[in-house]
Parts: C-alpha cells; structure tokens; sequence
C-alpha cells in the first residue's frame, strides 16, 4: 500500500466528472501541431484522488502534528490567521498585471512589509521580489557584482565564506560568475580573524555570513570583520536564515552589513510547503540601493506606484515575487507588533540555551560548551560513535520513532557527527522536555541496544531507505508495468 | 502576547535550568553597541481578528470583474479539493523532505509529479520545482550551456538566442541571471505572422549553443516547432523548450517536435491549479532528456526500497545540489516551490488527461468567441492557442485604463513590452470566461474607443 | 499519548495571544450576577491546540480515508465543491433574521432545493427545515397527528412500524405522543399484510416504513400496505434514510405515501461530521402539505418570501434549519443533474448486488439470498458465531485492521449476528474487491486462529474498548488529577 | 458523470459476476407502475465550475455591511484554525464514532467539549449536543417533566412556565415540539424594567413542574437569577436555564444561581466559534446534574479503558438512546451537530476562559458605546448584558428595511415577536464592530429617522 501510486489506481475511462469543462471543439489548431496521443495522467474517481492524497499526506511529519528542533530552519508555528488572510478572494483573484490603479490595496501592503524589514534589517532599501534565500543571496552577490563594476572595479570577483556556511552561499556566489574562497572558523566557533586578513585583497568582492553564525553562536567580533573586508574594499552580505535569533534585539545594518535577504518562512512564519515556497526579500545600504532587483512600491502623495531603481540588476522572476508568501509574512509581524517581534528572538534563545543545558546535563556534548547558544546550538555525538557505532544519523532516525522530526545532521561540516538543534520560540518546555527524555532514552538504547538505534526508525510508514539504490538505479518516474 | 507559549513560570524555569538571572542575559555575546531596539513609533501587536479586517479591507479594495489578461497567468477553474488537500497541515507545514522515512507522503507526491510532467511534455526526468517559468528558464539556459560538451569543446560563445516572442518578462529575468555567467541572450525578430523569423540565425558560425523558443510564445501564437527543432539539432544547438504545461494537453510535446525534439523543456505550472495569486507563489517546472539528468538543477525523487525492501521514495542525485556540492552545483537553489507541485499534482489527478484537454480546448473556444466578440482586428496572422494581440487602433494603455476602472481586465497593453505593438493588447479568455462577460467586455470596449 | 487531553497540555497563564481582542472593562454588570472563579478551560498556546486537534483527528477513520460499507448510513463521497460552495463568505456572513428583501440570493438557493426535492419525493410540498432524519420524522408524525385532529379524529394516536424498523421511527411516534406496535416482516424481508391487516384499526394514525427496507430489499408490495393503511383511515410516512436506492428510479408519492422526510447527509452526499449536523427535509402531499412545518420559501412575481404553512406544526428550531446542509446538498444535486441522479441509484443498486454475490460465492450467507439486494444487504454470520466463537462484532473490529470501516452490526435486530453492508455508488470495483478479500481473510482466521478475530482490532490507536467499564464507572468529564 | 467512479469495464464484470444482463434488472422486484423518471424537462448536471459561479452570485446578492443584530445568532470573531481544523477530512467526514476504536479523534473532542461546557455552566454533565437552541430548549422541558419525579407522583398538571422574555423563536420550537405531550407552556409576564415578574406564578398550587428562564434574556436583560432559582427550589419545581454559553464567561454559572442552583442548563452553542450561515448549522447543548444524567438525551462520551488497561473515549449510556431504547428512548434524536461541537471545542481551547471573558466583555462595551452613539432611549431599565432594546419612538420594522437597503443590519425590529415593542429594535455589537461601523450605522439611522 505506502508505495501505491495514483498511477496504480487509474483506469481507463474513469475521471471526476465535476472537473470537466463542456466539451469544446479545437479544430482550428493546426493537425501537425497537435498531439498524437494523450499523456498518460491518471484516471481516477474524485474520492480515489481525494482518499489517496489524503493519506499520502498521513505520511508526514509536519509542524502542526509534530515538533521539528531542526537547526538552521526555524520550524516554527504558522498561524492558520495569515494563511487565511492571504487567501482572501480579492487578493486570490489578483492577476499580476493588473494595472497599479486597481491594485492599492495590495501594493499597500506590500509597501508596509518594506517598511517593517527595513526596521528589522536596519537597512534604508528593500527589495521583496526574490522567492527564496537562495535568490536573495543571489540578488546580493549580483548587486556586489554590479556595484564593483560600477566602481570600475570589475576584477573583484572573490567572494569569501566562512567555513561552514550554509551550501548556498558558496553556490550563489558561482552562479553569479565568482569564486569562492573559505574562510577558517576558530575554537569557538568565531571567524578567524588572521585568516580573514590573509585572505581579503584587490579581488575580494565581499564576504557572506551569518551572524548568529551557522554554529549558532553570535559572532562576537562581527564588526572587527566588517572593517576587515570594508578596508579592502569589499562588501558583506549577511545571509539573514539565522535573524530569528536577534529580531528585535540587534539589526545587521548596525553590524557593518551592506547587503542582507530575510527568510521570510523561517524568520516570519510562513509554512515550509514541504519544501516550499519562501520568500528572500533583500535589503540594501543607501549604496547599493539603486542596484536592488525590481519591481518595488513607491508611495506617492497621492498612491502606490511600481518602480524599478535606477542600476538594477533587473528582474528575478517574470513578476513581482511570491506575494502570498510576503502577505503572510506582513500578517505575521503585524500579530506580532514591535514588543512580540522582541519577543521572538528573546524566546527562541531561552528555548535554545535551555535545551543545550538540559541536554548537556544529560550527558551529550555541546560543541562550543563555552559559548551561549543563539537560536540554536549543535551538539556532536563523535564520541559516542566512536565507542557504541552508533551515528548522528541513527540518532536522528530513532528520533522519528519518538514522534519528534531529526534535527539538521551533519551542517555545519566542519562539527563532525553534529546534530544542529533550533527549537524555536513556539515550542512549549514540556515539549523541550519531552524532547530531552527521547535523547536521554535514545542515549542509553545507543549504549545497551544499538541495533535498535542503528536500524531506526521502527515505527514510520518505511524502514530506513536505500540512498544508494536510488542513485545508482534511477527510477525517476512511475511506468506501467 | 501571540504564538508564544512559556509562563512566567516556565520562563523562571528555565532560566534557572540555564543558570541565568534573566533572558537579556542570554545576550551577553552582543556587543552592546549593537543592541537596538526597533525604531519609530512601537507598533502595538493586531489581534488576528484586527489583521484579518486590514487584510479583508485591503483585498475588497483591488475586487476586479472579470479577467482577460492572460500573458503567463491564467484565471483556470480549480477544484475545490486541489486546495482543501494542499492546505492540510501535513504538506503545507512539512519540512524539505530531507528526512524520506518521516516525509513519504511529499516524496511521493513529488514522483508522481514528476511522471505527470514527463507524460505532459515527452521528457524522461522532471525536477520538483524551480521558482517560477521567469528563473526557470534561467535555470535552463544556465543548463543547456553546461550540457552542450560540443560548444564547449569547440569554444562556441556562450551565446542563447530568443525566439523574439518568448514572454518579455521571462527575457528579462533569464538575463539578468545568467548575465553574470557572461552568457549573451540576443532577441530573435519575430515575423508578421508572429512567428520567429529564425533566417536571422541562418548566417551564424558557429552556431548557438542553445536556442529558445517558446509554444504557445507570447502573442499566443503557434510557433512552426518542427522547422525550430530540426534547426537545431542540425547544428548541434540545444533546444530549449518554454512551454504553457496545459496546452500540453492539446499540442505535440516537445519530445515529438521535429526529427529529434527539444532537449530541454521548462515552464511555468500555474495553468495547473494554483490561483493567480498576484503571480505568486506559483512554480516553475525543468524536464530533460535521460542524458541531461545530472545537469538538472532542484531537487529530484527517486523510488527505491527500504531495509524491508519495500518501495519508497527518497530525494537522490543530491550530489547536484548545493548543501553537497556546494560552489560546484547545478544551481544554489534550494527552497523551492513545493506546495505548489503538491497542489498541481492534485489538479491533474483530478481533471486527467481528458480534463486538461477540455479545459485547454474550451479556453481556446472562449478565446475565438472574444476575438470575434470584440470586432478589432488580430495583429498576428498565424493560429493562435488561448491568447491573441488584437489591434485597438490607437495607444493601448489609456484604453486598459479606462477598462479597468469599469471594473474589468481588458487584456494587456503591448506598448510597455513592444513600442511597435503600442496599440495592440494581448487577450485572454479562459473556460471560467461566460458568454455574458465576454459580451460586457465587447461593450465596455466600444464605449472606451468611442471616447 | 492516545489519551492526553487538551486538559493535561494547559498551564496556568498560557494562551493563543492573537485570539484575544483588547481588553474592555465590563464593569457595569452587577457584581452578584459574575461569576467568582474563572471556569477552568484549557489554557494552552495556538501551536498545542492546532497540534492536539490535528492529531486527535487522525485517530479517526473517515470517508476521506476510509471505506465505509455501513449500512442505512450511505457514507458516500462528500464533494469538497459543495462545500467551499456553501462556504461562499456571503452566506457565512448572513444572519438568519436578515430581512428577505436583502437576502434574495440564500432565499433562491432555498427554493431551487425544495423544487428539485418535491421532484424527487413525487410530492407537491416540502419544508426544509428540519435538521436531522429524526427531525423529519418528527415533523411528519406530528403532521400525521395535526391532521387527524383536524378531522376531528383525535383518537388516532397508533404509529405502527415494521419489525426491524430504525430505532428514531419507534421513539418519534413516541416523542409525539403516540404508541407504538410493530408489525411482522415475513421470510424474504417483506411485511407480512395478514399482520397488518390484524394491526390496523381506528386508533391507526399511521405507519412509518422505508422503502428499500432496512432489510435491504424493495417492499414490492408496497401499494397494497398503503391501502390497507388508507382504508383504515392511516396515513403513510416514508423514512427517506434508504433513498439513495431508488433516486432517479421510483418516487414515495406514486408508492402511496402521504409524508415523508430525506436525509440530505445520506442521499445528498453532505459529510457526516462525525455525527452531524444533517438535514432532514419533509415533504407532503396535498393534503397534509398545510401542516408542514415553517418556514417555507414561497416563489412571487417579483420575489422570495418566508411563509408559514396556514395550519403548521410549527416551527422545530429558532431559525430556518440548517442552512449550510442545505446548501450542499443543492450544489450536490446541481452537480449530478437528472441524468446523474438517476445513475445514484443504479450504480448504488449494482455495487450492493456485485458485493453480495462476491459475499456470497466467498461462503458467506444473504439474510434473504432469493432477493436483490437494493443499495444495501445483509449478511449473517450466525453459522459462524456458533461453529468458531466468533461474532458479527469481532468480524467488525477485525476488518477495521484492514483499513475498512465496519459494516452495521446487529441492525435489523430480527437478524441474528448479522452485518447490514452499503458500499454506495462512489466506491470503485477495486475498493470492494479488496473488502471482499478481507472478509475472505478474516473468515479463514477465523477458522484458523478465532483468537486474533476476537480480540480485534490490533491496528487501531486502541485496542478493544471496555463499554461495560464505561457505562457502569461514569466518567463523564476530565477532573484535574 | 460526476462522481462515479466505473467505467464500462468495471459495469461489465460486475453485471457478469451478478449474474444479470444490465443495471435495469436490478430493480426487476420495482413494479412496473411504479418506475418513475424525474419529471420536468432535465436538469444537465453542473461542472462544478459551473456550480460555484452560481452559488458565488447569488451569495454575493446577499452580502451586507455590518451587522447589528444578535437575537441568538452573533457575530463573533472566529480563529482561522478553528474551520482550518474542523474541515479535515478525518473530521468533516468521519461517521458517529460508534466503533469507537476507529474514532478516537472525534470521542476524545465529546469528552472535552462535555468538559468545557460541565465548567462553563457549573453543571456535572453534558452531552454530546442536540439540534440547536429553540429544540434543545424543547429537550430540556420533555427532560425536566419525565425527571420531576416529585411532581409526577403528585399528579402536577404538566406545565413548564417561560419567562416573558425567553426568546420568542424558541419558544415557538418548544411548544410545537412539546406540546404533542400534551404539555404547556405559558409565558409569565415581564416588567418594565425587562425582567420576569414571578408574582404572577406566586398563586400557583401545584406549583409548575418546571420554569424556564433565559439568561441573558431576548432583551438582552440580565434577570435576578437567585431569586428565581430559589422560588424553583422552594417549590420542588425544576429550573430550566436557557443561556448564552460566551456570557458564561463572565457571568455566574447557572449552579451557582441562589442557593442551589438550576437542574438542568441548554442553549445554543452558536458563539462559540460557529458562523451565522443563516443560524445553521449550529448546534444546541444540554447539561445537567448528575442525578439527572439518565434523563439527557442524545449522545453521551465516556472515559474507559482498552483491552490493555489503556484510556480509550467511547460512547456510554447507549440505552438511552433510540437505536437500543426506541420508543422508551429519552428522544429520538440520532444525528446530531457534531462537526460544530467540534469547532467549538477548538474555539474554546484557542480563547480559553480569558479570551472568552475578554470577547464578552469586548462585546458588552461596543454595545454601550453603540446605545450611546445611536441617542434613542432604551426600552428596559435593567442591566444588560451585549444586546439592548432601543426605542426608535415609531414603527420599527420599515426603518430596519431603510437601513438594509443602506446596507447595514440595523437590530432586529419587535413587532413581529411583541406587538407592545413595534417601535423598538433589538441592538447588538459585537467585539467586530468598529467604532466607524458604529458611527454609521448612527449617521444611517439619523437620516432613517429624520425621513
Ligand atoms: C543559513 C542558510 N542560508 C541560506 C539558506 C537558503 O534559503 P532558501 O532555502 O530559502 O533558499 C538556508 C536554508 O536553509 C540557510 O539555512
Ligand atoms: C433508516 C433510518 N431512519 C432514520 C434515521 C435517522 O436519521 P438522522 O440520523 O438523520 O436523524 C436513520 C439514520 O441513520 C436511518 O438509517
């Protein structure tokens, strides 16, 4: 049955009625344009395509049926509100071109969201277009780019990462025609300074990071290093994934950043989609303003108005971006006023450093002990692997059958047999606590049972999946037996 | 406070369980100089019933009577139950399905996406999502450049020329992405009849590295994609296909146009049940050929078995994907547009082949009843699928305009894409169109030119 | 966890903050009319309660998920297009008392539902607001009663009903005052005419009966039961609950009943909820149409008005019925069209017959094999309870282990150990094939192995559950501990 | 065809396997005369496209602007995950959960909602819901006769008392429900200050087997509860309290009302997170003390154990019921309004005891603020609770049409329901209301009146 596919369930001839247009005739269409036979899509009842979904979907973890301490993606609660509200009829309805005169109560918010991430990013310029934090990232690296060449500088093309920065970073800054260089990472989890210095020079375009870093602590000397790569004349991008840690607390604009993007699905709520969509608004120092991707409300004296700014790196998408993702990231800070957006970062830390000393106590090592988690903390269970062979990732197989979703395993890189732990300010302490009783039975299982641990999980849809297999064998598409 | 949920008790609590006084001492790491507080005036927190009434205010605002603009964004009928389904809490709150044993449910949704689209458009391999149609044919021209081995070896330039009617809009965002690769992205005239006019390639050596065109283009217009595609394959050009997936339905796949069809095959899925939504989130899909597989940029889901050797699905080729291969990957996406695919593979399974045959044959039908309806001539002459450039005669824009404030969406105006197309819009009328709009429509237009 | 409540996850002083408005005084209400303590309902965040629903609703089986072959229940696809339809904000926005002249829209809803039902009835008059099958019987019994006493018959105080009889026909005659007296039901499930001859007499108000009975056959003799209860001076109600067998095929008004009522959550596809809400329509002939109950949607010239037929029982609830119900049920019958409608009742008809003769030829026994079967049928495993210990109830539970709702148990009560199964016209070939090859299964355990039958089910969120414990250990509400 | 899943394949093997040649021989037991086509000339079935165009306009045609009227039907804020929840699918869709081990989710939701409501009302037990308030209101007489043993074994004429100003529509429901038991229902009068004046019963000898009073009343009055109550229990007659669940929050709870409280509590359960939608569905709760549990119809959950010792909900005191009873039943009642117990539930776990005390509170003061803003006197002298009876000094009904037409609805005008109040109009703004809807409703009814 897990494996059934609505495929399995077609016959020719069946459909859901309800779905059907009249009939109409296409004769006009040339013959030799059209196809000979149709695809192959299933044909199934109304109930058979309901009934399979819905039991398809009964085979995933989620936020709203479990607890996700998944570092470096902010699982957090999605209010059910902002869904709704963006799903109003009017806005649902909206066709993307329709003309600015028609659309002011949608530029409108827009416009509110601009403002209310300038605040938080403490930046003067906001660009809401890119559709995810790769594309925001994407967007800043293209306007360092841009902004060098502008200069006339157009042999800067370095752009430096610490070491284990997050995966995109290093792609976006090959997908816009860079290089990429690491930077080392010290004892404690800051950047290393010396090593910086070495590596800064006429081709540095700029530096990406996270500050809290993807370590999760906050990099302590952050502003040491802005002067570093400013001084040699390149830029910083801040990679915002981690904001959730600092909202209403620090802005990356005061740390010495010139560029950063938001992820809107982790840092405002807006759900994970099971992969997406999100959202990567990117905002800009009054410098690099002109070269943000357009299009981006105006308000006038008298309305909202598109505009592009004036060196743009051009658009990122045939339209404006993913506006529902954006309107419920707005409905989502409007809940939160300015006291609960200080909220979030307070609680996400509290929830953090809570978990990482309870989890210490219980026995697991935390891989910067000396330093105070952010929003989130890693602990390594290299030791443990080493004596019970037992892995993070049997770890976090066995999680599952705890009913709680794995954290992050093996990011950043450089931990080894690192699990990244973010439990987000949403989560109750019973479910922390919960959560330390699953580790602690799972640690002493790993020590009196560890093929238990090793085979995990027992209790999903499917036994552990061969990864292997499925590389080396492709099986990409269903097809009729 | 909203979403929040420790007590003072619990809060107290846990700051002992910490060792600390208070939470600001959790923040002893910031230097102080950095510590902000948010600026202007606080901002008081809304109760979700006060969001809801700025938002239930706002959208009442932008109401619009009906819709013929089309131009990449299609007012569809879609199911009541594609939604109700997408938004249940298991899919539309999961993670990336990293973890396969705890998100079979979305793994497999993706598969049989994945076999749909092949279906659709005659690929061998479908990605689960890029962005949108705009990026994703970034992504694909990114992707023929890296697969062409042949231009490679040969030097050619890194040079990917338009059809002159793909979607201006998807023109520019693929330019201003893969600008920074160095890769040149020249236009293509288009011809009277609204085709592409591809004698303007014929003097090139070496040819292209890949070419793009796209069925139905801009205009609406049916693009002679046999003679493109056997253009291309002469020359060793790749082909890269733009494709609206519901014409599909109708029209030959790309797999089929010409001797040897179309390498590459991108679009966008909105046509496939997801609202129009300001243009946001929909999704863009990528399919290739068998060989290109390992080119694909995104995520792709493989079925293969469990330690009971049982099926299961399993996201598989990450060794293309940036938290792998990092500065060496296809591309650094990585969230992508899911709950859009969920929401199209829904769609599908319920309207079937047969249903997206009618939709797509009716919404050409209403097209045709427009186009007479409106009295205007056509601007193009070669057959057109579900969109068509009527010529209005005089500038375009303040006509939209004046439509507009009649409460309608009179087709797009040219001008701003095409100076020369100044007095044509681009029109649409989808099955969801009714005979009576479409005749609201015709006398709304009459009053406006006869202004 | 299966028995956490919402209780257990409350703290003192948590909450779903969004949910609150800004706080008001109320300090005008007389301090000995307030409350002392606040009553204690669970205080828990917006994350808990969304998480603890969505969990507790995946306890259950459900049509979405499940197939239920439950007879009289007519558990078929409920179309989510009706749905959203009836969901429409403008009609869940509309107050009951809004004045007609503003509410022409929901009045022709109304209207295009009672034509199409006074169709489907055969009869000229129908009221739409009771709100459940119990409801409607209700009405019609009270209208029964109405109009003997009109006549001046108030003597007339007799509901008679057929032996097996559903148990809301009993104990409405007797919520309406009257007494009850069954009449028999002889060999292959037909009433048996001498009895009710014996049973008729000048305290006969009427009779209630179903038609297909709850036997799962059509009375055929139905019109000679009509006039022998007309010629003693009766009136005839018809229980719609087994309409979905004859819809587009036979109407009760030409059978020779005088009122009756449909159950639009049976026929009409609307969803169960787990219980309700229903909606129970009724309908009369001419002469009893003037004691339906109000209000009724009356067509002018120019408009829709409420009327309240001139000798009316009444009204049975404060408004109009359930509107949403009702809503649903006429996008439902739009959709289907007449052609549709009658093809309900023949793809009903053939799924039941196809299942019994697959039944059947497995070893298992027709209450009444020499009849068809119309939308439902009845097994018997009485046989099998003597020879292997195993009942018609453990047979129910094991078959939920096979991801199957059970079937009705020991309904009719005049069947002994018996199964009452109605696949409905929505399921597919492939669904009642795997039914049938569970109860192959489940009958070759229960040969086998009785033991596993017996302590079925092993695959639920519980197992068996204690009804005795229940009922004779009171626990009502949770306390805190 | 909508809905039906065969294709001719499967019509085939199935009639094969029957045994009969075609579908019509199925209904070969049907006599001739009484096969009957629908008549009329047919109905094509609706795509569903179709079907939502018409319900979305003629849904459209009603739509109004504020809404001022309560009368048993309010307009309260309702969280999103309230319906996001309670339209699941394993919800909306599952059957009475009497193979409980296969309904756990929707037993488990009883017992809690039988919970809230035992701490709202103060009373020791609930059921699983009744029809709505007017028939729930007809439960709780039929309940309180058959539990009055006292006054059956003294042969007390069966009469169950209303106060005056019990809402006239349940009223109505009762009495055509009750009276078919031949029992009577008298409405005692109320004051001037909007209140029951028990003097008129103080005559009585037998006393009535019960009395019923509402509060808040239709007037939105508050009655002197402790006094009532106690004339009830000096008497042996049994109180039947009608309340407005939400107003629970903030207000006394019927056991606590005098010195021993009411027997038996009902309502409609309508605030508590259920849409107006015309006043249906929603759904009618009945509570009671213990020792009238065996009187409650309708369904009941208990708490039990499984085959392992496990906590497990099923439902109990099943004889009761019809379907084991029948005509000794407590009621004929079988489907009930579960998917609103539901959402109630959800609701009431989302606002807790203090956001349901602040929305009450929320609504008492926007319905001072509204009497204030309008400037007409109020009919009745005593406190009120979120609902006010205005004086409009003329006939009320035409005005309540003019501020329709203006697209408001400006109170329910009383006429129809108490000739003595036809110029008076019955208020209610809910914690919805704005002060800006509030202002023009004023403005409306200036201009209403100054016509
Ligand atoms: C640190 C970091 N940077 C960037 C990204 C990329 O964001 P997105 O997935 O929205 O493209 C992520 C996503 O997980 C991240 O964790
Ligand atoms: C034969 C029969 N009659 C009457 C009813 C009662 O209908 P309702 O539950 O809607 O009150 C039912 C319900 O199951 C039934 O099966």
């Amino acid at each position: 049955m897990g494996a059934q596919t609505i495929f399995d369930l077609s016959q020719p001839g069946r459909g859901a009625g309800a779905q059907r247009p009249s009939p109409a005739a296409a004769d006009d269409l040339p013959p030799e344009l059209r196809r000979d036979a149709p695809p192959r899509l299933p044909q199934v009842s109304e109930l058979q395509a309901l009934r399979h979904y819905t039991n398809l979907s009964r085979a995933n973890f989620s936020i709203d049926s479990q607890f996700y301490p998944l570092g470096s993606c902010t699982m957090k609660y999605n209010p059910r509100g902002a869904h709704r509200a963006a799903s109003e009829p009017g806005f649902l309805a909206r066709h993307p071109l329709a003309p600015a005169s028609v659309s002011q109560g949608f530029l409108a918010c827009l416009h509110d969201l601009q403002e209310l991430l300038k605040d938080a990013a403490g930046m003067p310029a906001m660009s809401l277009t890119p559709m995810a934090g790769a594309q925001g990232e994407f967007a800043g690296v293209a306007m360092i780019r841009a902004w060098h060449d502008a200069q006339g500088d157009a042999s800067r093309r370095e752009i430096l990462v610490p070491a284990g920065a997050h995966g995109t970073n290093p792609a976006t800054a090959a997908m816009c025609g860079c290089t990429v260089r690491e930077v080392a990472v010290r004892d404690h989890g800051d950047v290393d300074l010396d090593a910086l210095k070495a590596a800064v020079g006429a081709n540095t375009a700029g530096l990406m990071m996270t500050n809290p870093s993807t370590c999760g602590v906050f990099e302590r000397r952050v502003t040491d290093i802005a002067d570093i790569v400013h001084d040699a004349g390149g830029l910083l991008y801040y990679d915002g994934a981690n904001l959730n840690a600092i909202l209403g607390k620090a802005k990356p604009g005061d740390m010495g950043f010139d560029v950063l993007h938001f992820n809107l699905h982790k840092t405002f709520a807006t759900p994970h989609g099971g992969g997406g969509p999100g959202a990567g608004p990117v905002g800009a120092t009054a410098r690099l303003a002109p070269f943000l991707p357009g299009p981006i409300v105006e308000r006038t004296d008298d309305d909202y108005q598109w505009v592009e700014p004036a060196q743009s790196i051009g658009r990122l998408s045939a339209f404006m971006g993913n506006a529902g993702i954006l309107l419920r990231a707005l409905a989502y800070a409007l809940m939160l006023g300015t006291e609960g957006e200080r909220r979030v970062g307070e609680f996400a830390t509290l929830n953090a450093n809570y978990l990482a000393a309870r989890l210490k106590d219980a026995g697991f090592d935390l891989a910067w002990p000396k330093r105070r988690a952010s929003h989130e903390f890693i602990i390594t269970l290299a030791a443990l692997a080493r004596r019970h062979g037992v892995t993070a990732m049997d770890f976090a197989k066995r999680l599952l059958d705890f009913g709680v979703h794995a954290p992050t395993t093996y990011f950043p890189l450089m931990v080894p047999e690192c699990l990244l732990i973010e439990p987000t300010e949403t989560e109750c302490k019973e479910e922390l606590d919960a959560f330390v009783a699953a580790m602690e039975c799972i640690l002493a299982e790993a020590k009196s049972d560890p093929e238990t641990v090793r085979t995990a999980p027992h209790a999903m849809p499917v036994k552990r999946l061969d990864d292997v297999k499925a590389a080396r064998e492709l099986d990409l598409r269903w097809r009729p037996q | 406070m909203p979403f929040i949920p420790h007590t003072d008790a619990d809060t107290a609590a846990m700051l002992r369980a910490i060792g600390v006084a208070d939470i600001e001492a959790l923040f002893d790491e910031i230097p102080d100089r950095l510590r902000s507080a948010p600026s202007g005036t606080p901002r008081a927190g809304l109760s979700e019933m006060e969001m809801r009434r700025r938002f239930a205010e706002r959208a009442a605002q932008d109401a619009m009577g009906p819709c013929f603009v089309g131009a990449g964004c299609y007012d569809h009928h879609i199911p009541a139950a594609v939604w109700d389904l997408a938004s249940r809490g298991e899919f539309m709150t999961a993670y990336t399905p990293y973890q396969a044993e705890a998100s079979q449910g979305t793994l497999q949704v993706i598969y049989e996406f994945q076999t749909m689209l092949c279906e659709l458009t005659g690929m061998d391999a479908c990605n689960a999502s890029v962005y949108e149609g705009g990026a994703g044919l970034a992504e694909a021209v990114l992707m023929a450049v890296r697969a062409n081995r042949k231009a490679a070896r040969a030097g050619w330039p890194r040079t990917v020329p338009m059809a002159g009617a793909v979607h201006p809009l998807y023109v520019r965002a693929t330019r201003s992405i893969v600008c920074n690769q160095g890769i040149d992205v020249p236009m293509l005239p288009y011809g009277e009849d609204g085709r592409v006019d591809l004698t303007a390639l014929d003097g090139l050596a070496p040819p292209p590295v890949a070419l793009v065109v796209q069925q139905p283009n801009f205009f609406g217009v049916l693009e002679d994609v046999d003679a493109i595609a056997d253009w291309a394959a002469e020359r060793g050009t790749l082909l890269v296909a733009c494709v609206n997936p519901l014409s599909l339905a109708l029209l030959k796949p790309p797999s089929a146009w010409g001797s040897v069809g179309a390498n590459i095959v991108c679009g966008d899925g909105q046509p496939l049940g997801v609202p129009m939504a300001s243009g946001g989130p929909s999704f863009g899909f990528l399919c290739s050929r068998q060989a290109l597989v390992r080119q694909l940029p995104g995520r792709i889901v493989g079925r293969t078995e469990d330690a009971r050797g049982e099926a299961g699905f399993t996201l598989t080729l990450q060794a293309r994907e940036q938290h792998i291969r990092r500065a060496k990957a296809t591309s650094n996406i990585c969230t992508n547009q899911g709950l859009l695919v969920t929401a199209a593979t829904i769609h599908m399974s319920l309207l079937g082949a047969a249903g997206l045959r009618e939709v797509a044959a009716a919404s050409c039908a209403k097209t045709r009843e427009l186009v007479q309806a409106l009295g205007r001539p056509r601007r193009f002459s070669a057959p057109c699928f579900h969109e068509c450039v009527i010529d209005l005669g005089r500038p375009a824009t303040p006509v939209v305009e004046a439509l507009a404030r009649d409460g309608l969406l009179g087709g797009l105006a040219l001008g701003p894409y095409f100076a020369e197309l100044a007095h044509c819009v681009l029109v649409c009328a989808t099955e969801r169109r009714t005979s009576a709009e479409i005749e609201r429509f015709a006398t709304a237009l009459r009053g406006a030119l006869s202004n």
